[in-house]
């Protein structure tokens, strides 16, 4: 298999690209994304390959896009659509929480939304409280939305063909924090499937779980764990909705020991979500309280010596679970 | 437009100046006019069917009745063609009708029974037929505007010739999503219609108290670079010609229109509203300019027989009748109606 | 002490006046509040007794109504924002997520916003999915909001009372379902304290805790169990932000068993953080699996069949309980 | 308004027809211009070092300069009261400034240090500083323009003699809070100021590619019932004087005003953005229209020395120096800072 290094932006340009070549009813848009290539440049050559017609530039209107995208997959196309940065879904929450999440329900089934809306989710930019927010729970706490959220450039790809394929509506958060992070990729198509977290390292004393930014957090944190004795798995969820229960919960039930690491603030992020599941499902197997690694209930600062203190670091993971399997 | 001297329509709606009404060019055969009337008894005796019975409590949520609109509604289903598509509000049952959605499954709908078209899950203010073009009622004002925007672009964008047409009341020219749908429509040419059926209240707030300018659409329209419309709302014949006007633009590549109509609703809100909130005078003189009285003068004059017309009110009793007794022996939805259809593959798992 | 029987409905007119009365910097807006006395006739009076200048009808333009709130209450006035149905928060959340839940952090501290918005939430009334929403899940997530939802009119009163008087953003959700219930209330001034749950009944077996509507099935679902012999604390959370631990905790730990009820659909609810903080801080002192009963993760169906198999039942809550106890 | 043949002003903005161009009444006298030229010459070159310090990789997350459009917000700073409220973008540094802020306070902002006037907390998005008016930047755009009318309602309520203005830019007239903000404050009558700082291009794109009409605000007055003002956004005293205008309407109880400032800004749109997205000869044609050159033309034709306009820009080097090396000596703010002011008696916390 022939591989190339590839930047996660690069890899969303190339799934855009692999999605919209195969299918003519593939359509783009969003703000700055055709002729500026998008702000975080992860569309660059799209409107170049697939013309105006295919790529369009919209006025700053977020709902009107996302309108648009909803009123387009009800009768035939299948959108991509670009909220630029995840917090500016609260311009918009109508269209998703209200309208796309819920018309295929209330219709009986007679409208269906083959639509992706994709978005810079994360922080770690320094770009203060209202452009770092990860509002992923945001998107899970809606029922009708399928949430995906993935961590390196194969799985943006693999994932991203998976949800403009999906005939239901799929957020597609890209991590900000990722878009200049590299990994191999192979050449030709990449089809994934949603609802598959992927088992990134095993360890039988505890299990890690993590999505986007937080996974090679995570995964940094069981080496140094190992160093120290503590053998942790990894789990990358991916996919929040649908939601692989049956690796976590078979992980779980194998360690005993659950952490989760999430960059969305405290409360009510899918990580309470998840503890919850366990708690329910797999109480027996428990040697020990789950705990959940977040980013305070906290706006995000700015400074980067305070963003640095507030998302969860590599050792803030190993402090927490290094004690928690001590005591 | 015909109207002889002793059209009452002639005056135009109270309270409105009629140099300031827009006056499409054209005339409306009788088989069309015969059709526009059927449609307004059609919608009118459903509507006053509904309302008595959710005042049996048999309408459990709410509904919203478009009495003394009808012209509005009829208007554009005669004007309208099968492909083109249709979103409403809230206010969306006599649009549903207008497209030949079948009256039992919207009574269904109302009553929350299986035979309703969205098998009792949306309710009424929900109403959708895909296989009659009504891609759905919304609820949540604005926001149909910009979904219209999709469907729009999604015929334009397959060089099909379908129009998608929006409409909406008086007090949602005010939110946001108005103001975009307006400006992206434009900017695309998208082939869409906005109609505003101005009834002169959001609720039970004078539009006139919370808003800007005097038309709240007419007097928008040139912020979007549109011809600015307003339209005699009941009369069907002034509403039908400026349909076709606006349906024909659309589908030869002009672009979106704004249309306003003035017209008023006779009843209240939704649910049991009295209305109380409205002058008598108002509500007087709007009752003296009932769309369908109108137009059974106007056909009259024009040569229609009492008695064709009679006929039509009788089939309408007659469909609405039926569709009441269908609704009420229809069973309620069961379990697995509830956990039905949250995805396109019929499933609601959020779950492995 | 003189007791009067008053609607949850009286209760919120009562509380407004209350407030009105005492400061003048209070003023009250939204659309239909004033001349209509609110759609669920909440707001009966205050016009004719505040007047135009402090009771407001608007546009229907929730993001003008929240953004005028905002900027009263950072100029010093205390705005009372009515958001007629909760799920309209999706047309306005920008301005509750992103700017007034952010702005006295991102500002350290230079401005403040002493408001409430006041929104009828929950289901049950055959309002369809787009009006039928318990949203307050979508304000706990949001740092910087303190979200409060009454059970009953004398909680309405007081815990009102305390949110205009807290100097910060106050979401505050009545539950449409509850507005024709009645309650004694006293006479005179009634001001409560936010974060503070209420022990409504106890019982050493388990305990259940729940929110708004929620509460008094919970109450009876208690009643029920006790006649088949399990005896249940019912804890009414009153407040998520600030939330009660000490109070929820110290009952779960002392009968090891926690069921949340919940009418929010199931992922990512309040339900989900009380379960993950339970299951980390008293893990040692659980009994048995914690378990959340909550709408399922769909959107709210219309007909009244359907609704009510949706939302929590007493027998629902009941037989859940009954089965876990007993396995 | 003083201008004389040999003005490079009389011209108007390059591709402005000037006939459209708003011309108010009055003069400007010599000290206020003085003053003017001095805020200008002060953003200029606060903006120029900020970008040097982003280079430098010290400005940390993004910046958005308003080299260019300095006029705007210099005759605003100097026409406004000091107990009047602005309400900035993320593009707000200059208006900050405007106002009195500590330069210190900025620059320490822009460097996330703890002089910063946010302690860092915020960054230059959310420059704010309430001791001198300024309630905010905001970077989600269109949400301040609602916020604004907030601040002037408590202004209308209490009787206080206070203007609330927001600036904002063109491509922020397509979102759906402008619409509702606009209107609003016209049915209320709220002393605000509106101005939109057209820059020509909302990010990247060309704001006439995504418009629906030329002039994005001016054209959109008439929707909400107001005078449609377009005006050379790089001639100060056309821009003091139209302020002037703007905050005594709305001081004496005439409401609000929408004011479209036509500008450039001579800098990418944010960060390290070159611009390139633009034509050569528009961003020639803006260059030779710069506001500051323009000013210190006609500041000189009127007699002022060259000597005393060669003293301001040296205090204002001075001033910018200063801000560097006390903001670079600033240390970064700690952990106390970072769990602070979620609530308004400073803490944080969510549960006992
Ligand atoms: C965003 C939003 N705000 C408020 C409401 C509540 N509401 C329902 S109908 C209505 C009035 C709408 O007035 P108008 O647009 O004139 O339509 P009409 O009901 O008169 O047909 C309001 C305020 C809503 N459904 N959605
Ligand atoms: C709701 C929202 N959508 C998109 C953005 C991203 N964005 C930031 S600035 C900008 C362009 C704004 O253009 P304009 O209003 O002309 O102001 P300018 O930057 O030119 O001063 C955009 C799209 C945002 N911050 N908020
Ligand atoms: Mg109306
Ligand atoms: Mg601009």
């Amino acid at each position: 298999m022939v591989m190339a290094q590839l930047t996660y932006r690069e890899a969303v340009a190339r799934a855009i690209t692999q999605e919209m070549e195969r299918d003519p009813n593939v359509v783009f848009l969003g703000e700055d994304v055709g002729g500026a290539g998008g702000v975080f440049k992860a569309t660059v050559g799209l409107l170049e390959r697939f013309g105006p017609k295919r790529v369009r530039d919209t006025p700053i209107s977020e709902q009107a896009i996302l309108g648009a995208a909803m009123g387009a997959a009800m009768t035939g196309l299948r959108p991509i659509a670009e909220i630029m940065f995840a917090d500016f879904f609260a311009v918009c929450w109508d269209l998703v929480a209200n309208q796309i999440a819920k018309s295929s329900y209330m219709t009986a089934g007679q409208v269906s939304f083959p639509l992706v809306i994709r978005s810079g989710n994360g922080g770690g930019l320094r770009f203060g409280a209202q452009h770092s927010q990860s509002v992923e729970n945001w998107a899970m706490a809606i029922p009708g939305l399928k949430v995906v959220a993935p961590s390196n450039p194969t799985d943006v790809i693999g994932l991203f063909a998976a949800a403009v394929r999906d005939p239901d509506p799929v957020m597609f958060f890209e991590h900000k924090g990722l878009y200049s992070s590299k990994g191999e990729v192979a050449d030709g198509e990449i089809v994934d499937t949603l609802g598959s977290a992927k088992v990134l390292r095993t360890g039988g004393d505890a299990t890690i779980v993590a999505l986007a930014a937080m996974v090679p957090r995570a995964v940094a944190a069981a080496e140094e764990l190992a160093q120290r004795g503590i053998e942790a798995g990894v789990i990358d969820v991916r996919s929040l909705v649908p939601l692989d229960t049956q690796t976590i919960l078979r992980e779980v039930s194998a360690t005993g020991r659950l952490f989760t690491v999430e960059e969305n603030p405290r409360l009510c992020g899918w990580g309470a979500e998840l503890v919850s599941i366990v708690a329910e499902e797999c109480f027996n197997y428990l040697d020990g309280p789950p705990f959940r690694i977040t980013t305070p209930h906290i706006p995000l600062p700015s400074a980067d010596a305070l963003e640095d203190m507030a998302i969860p670091s590599v050792e803030r993971i190993v402090t927490i679970i290094e004690r928690a399997m001590q005591s | 437009m015909t109207s002889t001297t002793d059209d009452p329509a002639t005056a135009g709606p109270p309270g409105i100046d009629p140099g300031t009404l827009h006056r499409p060019d054209g005339t409306v055969d009788i088989p069309t006019q015969l059709a526009l009337y059927g449609q307004m008894v059609r919608m009118r005796k459903f509507e006053t069917r509904a309302y008595d019975l959710f005042m049996e409590n048999l309408v459990k949520g709410t509904s919203h009745l478009s009495l003394g609109q009808e012209a509005i509604a009829a208007a554009f289903g005669e004007a309208m063609e099968e492909q083109d598509y249709t979103f409403a509000t809230y206010r969306g049952h006599a649009h549903t009708l207008a497209r030949g959605t079948s009256m039992t499954g919207v009574m269904g709908e109302l009553l929350g029974r299986s035979c309703g078209v969205l098998s009792g899950k949306g309710g009424s203010m929900h109403l959708t037929d895909v296989s009659h073009g009504v891609m759905g009622s919304y609820a949540i004002v604005g926001a149909h505007l910009t979904i219209a925007l999709g469907a729009a672009w999604s015929a334009q964008y397959r060089g099909e010739p379908r129009v998608a047409v929006a409409f909406f009341g008086d007090g949602t020219t005010n939110i946001g999503a108005f103001h975009e749908s307006l400006n992206l429509a434009a900017v695309w040419k998208l082939p869409v219609v906005f109609v505003c059926e101005n009834n002169m209240y959001m609720e039970y707030t004078p539009i006139r108290a919370v808003t800007a300018v005097a038309n709240p659409a007419a007097d928008r329209a040139s912020a979007y670079g549109l011809e600015s419309i307003l339209v005699d709302g009941n009369d069907a014949d002034a509403m039908y010609l400026t349909a076709r006007e606006s349906l024909d633009r659309a589908r030869s590549g002009g672009g979106p229109s704004l249309i306003e109509a003035r017209t008023y609703r006779s009843s209240g809100h939704s649910r049991a509203d009295p209305g109380k909130y409205r002058p008598d005078a108002e509500v007087a003189a709007w009752k003296a300019y009932d769309p369908i009285v109108l137009y059974r003068t106007r056909l009259v004059t024009r040569g229609v027989s009492e008695a064709d017309l009679d006929a039509i009110e009788e089939t309408a009793d007659g469909d609405v009748d039926t569709a009441t007794v269908n609704a009420k022996a229809s069973p309620p939805p069961g379990a697995e109606d509830l956990m039905r259809n949250v995805w396109s593959d019929g499933g609601w798992s959020w779950r492995n």
